[in-house]
């Protein structure tokens, strides 16, 4: 639990790391009515795929700083030589990113897409998908910046989008599951599913990953 | 099973219609193996000399 | 192998994009040992204390070491947070020996920087506070990459003390240096 | 003793002196397959009663759109053998192969993009092969850049494996997902996948290209892995010896 204390510690300074992201995805979501005619019905149509693409947007810049600065300063290898496992490490530090991050996010897009439908039935269930997906693509992006530690956070971006596009996939169903009432808990659970494997692996993956950089 | 499938040479060329659509790809699939044929010749013989001078 | 080794090294060799750095090196270190690994510039010094360390992986042979074995590293790099404060930045370290952080503090000349943020201190400041981690270690091997660099000299004598010190309490060092010092060490020489 | 045998069987210079034995025989029968089998299905079968002439397209089009994830599934595989093993020739082919892989892709998306204006009416439709292609293609491209984007080789190699086993891992889910997300959106288009079934009059020469296109794209990824080897190696003393 340490690494806890010495992540805050850090994030406390680097306000930019986890404001900037949620920022972001707040303009995205100011931006997009600005761009369509202000008109209720015609606003609601592209809304939730907006919403997906801010969140995957915000996440991926939540990464971009995760691992270069450890790496540049020679954090890492103190980190590495210390007997603690170091995937735990990574996990725990993704996960405060994801505190960081990802949980207001989650609540801006239930607010927004409160504002939007003017349905809090269906907004409240925007919280979990929210919640989830964050969390899923925030681990992906990990990854991905991982790849491409001190090159910058654009490679990382590219060589993971592809992975992440599956789950923007089961978004789009599932909020066609979410208006027309049918079976919207199975999505949870299949993101839930997919979400318990990735956490997992992407930070095994990452420990190696991180390894082969310092070598 | 060897017929020639047109009336002329002409008509292969145009193919009702859809000649253009049938060369166009051929041509661009000729083309990208060529050329990936070409560079990686070229590269290897660039690393040949390179190799040749040192020697 | 003996009973009192803390690191064995086997035959190791090491090449980095075909360059050969090292060939079949062999060595051992046992308790109360220092080894002071000497070479040229890019003779692969930096390399061969992290394959000790086991962050890089040797090409050829292997490394082996003391049971649950600590290891202090201080590397190039400071591993210091430019934008946070002194205090932060030790609070970072997690430090296990707190007794003597104060005495080490006055003895450094660091107590009255310590809410000073790390980008504001000179250099040879920085060097003092991540030596820290070296003086307040609780391990049995210390592996220092030019520990000596950008120190005054009060501090280098008090750096020189500390680790003949460690020395005679048992512990092991290896080390690289082009700074002339008074720890008696075997010698390891690099040669391409 | 596995380890050895691969280190044995895989150095290298054994690796080159066979490409140059076997090279010229390959390239020129696959080459004389591929021509002759292309003249074949272009001029010498009989026109298509649904899609007309534009069918013939099918004899550049599908050894290609069959090569481009077979070729994906042969870089994880060398990907997995280099970081097992530590065979380093299986790290050259996976850089050997990405760029490789990236054209054969790319010639199956045009090819189909250009076959679709005859067939559907349109070059471009959100269906799930050719979404899940085009995604492939993305991905081949990610591949060669973060390659390139370090000096280290080896470094480069391992960072390049990690991610191509990852992709792999991956391309189902993709393709099934995609696959999930086009049922729903439009049922009635067009699949290349069920048509019904081929004439053997068609299906030789489509043999006959895939087999000669086969070829071709191994001697590719010969002399693309000869090229590699000639990068990495060229310090040893056997690449002079050679050279």
């Amino acid at each position: 639990m340490e690494i806890l204390k010495v992540e805050f510690l850090k994030l406390r300074k680097k306000t930019r790391i986890w404001l900037g992201p949620i920022l972001v995805f707040w303009l995205i979501m100011i931006a997009y009515p600005l761009t369509v005619e202000l008109l209720q019905d015609k606003l609601q149509i592209g809304f939730f795929s907006v919403l997906w693409i801010a969140i995957l947007i915000s996440m991926m810049l939540a990464t971009e700083d995760i691992f270069t600065e450890d790496y540049n300063d020679g954090s890492l290898e103190q980190t590495i030589i210390q007997e603690s496992s170091f995937s735990t490490n990574i996990g725990l530090k993704v996960f405060i990113y994801w505190f960081l991050t990802g949980i207001p996010v989650s609540i801006l897009s239930f607010i927004f897409s409160f504002g939007t439908t003017q349905n809090f039935g269906l907004s409240l269930s925007i919280f979990p998908l929210a919640l989830i997906s964050s969390y899923i693509f925030l681990n992906l992006f990990v990854l991905g910046n991982s790849l491409s530690l001190n090159k910058g956070s654009v490679l990382g971006a590219i060589v993971t989008m592809p992975i992440a596009l599956p789950v923007l996939i089961v978004l789009g169903k599932s909020i066609t599951a979410l208006q027309f009432d049918i079976n919207f808990e199975g999505f949870i659970l299949l993101l839930l599913g997919s979400l318990s494997i990735i956490i997992v692996l992407v930070p095994i993956v990452v420990s190696y990953i991180i390894r082969a950089h310092l070598e | 099973m060897f017929n020639f499938a047109f009336n002329s040479f002409y008509e292969a060329i145009y193919m009702n219609g859809h000649g253009i659509y049938v060369w166009s790809v051929l041509i661009i699939v000729l083309f990208s193996l060529l050329v990936f044929f070409t560079v990686y010749q070229y590269k290897i013989k660039k690393i040949k000399e390179k190799l040749d001078e040192f020697n | 192998m003996t009973d009192n080794s803390l690191i064995t090294a086997k035959t190791i060799s090491y090449k980095i994009n075909e360059n050969k750095l090292f060939h079949n090196l062999s060595f051992e270190l046992g308790e109360g040992c220092a080894l002071l690994i000497k070479g040229k510039n890019g003779s692969g010094k930096s390399t061969l204390l992290r394959i000790i360390l086991g962050i890089t992986v040797p090409t050829k042979g292997n490394i082996y070491k003391a049971a649950s074995i600590q290891i202090c590293y201080l590397g190039h790099k400071n591993a210091l947070k430019s934008y946070l404060t002194m205090r932060d930045n030790i609070d970072l370290m997690q430090l296990k020996n707190h007794k003597e952080l104060n005495y080490y503090l006055d003895l450094l000349s660091l107590k009255k920087h310590l809410d000073v943020t790390v980008s504001s201190l000179s250099f040879g400041q920085q060097k003092k506070l991540a030596l820290l981690r070296v003086f307040l270690n609780t391990s049995k091997l210390l592996i220092l990459d030019e520990p000596f660099v950008g120190l005054d000299d009060a501090t280098h004598e008090q750096l020189t003390n500390f680790l003949s010190n460690e020395l005679i309490m048992g512990k092991g060092l290896i080390f690289t240096s082009h700074i002339p010092c008074e720890i008696k060490a075997d010698s390891l020489v690099l040669i391409n | 003793m596995i380890k050895k045998f691969i280190h044995q069987f895989a150095s290298p210079k054994t690796f080159l002196l066979q490409v140059d034995k076997f090279y010229g025989l390959i390239f020129f029968t696959s080459l004389c397959i591929y021509i002759f089998s292309i003249i074949w299905g272009l001029l010498f079968t009989p026109e298509d009663f649904v899609q007309g002439n534009s069918f013939r397209i099918m004899y550049l089009h599908v050894p290609a759109s069959f090569l481009s994830q077979s070729l994906y599934i042969a870089m994880a595989v060398s990907s997995a053998t280099y970081l097992i093993w530590r065979v380093k020739l299986a790290a050259y082919f996976v850089i050997a192969i990405a760029p490789i892989g990236a054209m054969t892709t790319f010639i199956a998306l045009v090819s189909g993009s250009i076959w679709g204006i005859p067939t559907w009416g349109t070059w471009w439709q959100w269906d799930a092969r050719i979404t899940s292609t085009l995604i492939l293609f993305i991905m081949y491209l990610g591949l060669i850049s973060l390659h390139n984007s370090f000096s280290n080789y080896e470094k480069a190699d391992k960072l390049l494996s990690w991610l191509v086993i990852v992709g792999a891992v991956n391309i189902p889910i993709i393709k099934k997902s995609v696959d999930w997300w086009t049922t729903l959106h439009q049922s009635a288009s067009i699949t290349l996948t069920n048509k019904p079934s081929i004439d053997p009059v068609m299906l030789y020469p489509l043999i006959g290209t895939i087999i000669g296109f086969f070829g071709l794209i191994i001697c590719l990824i010969l002399i693309s892995s000869k090229n590699q080897i000639f990068i990495r190696e060229k310090n040893k003393s056997w690449v002079k010896d050679y050279v």
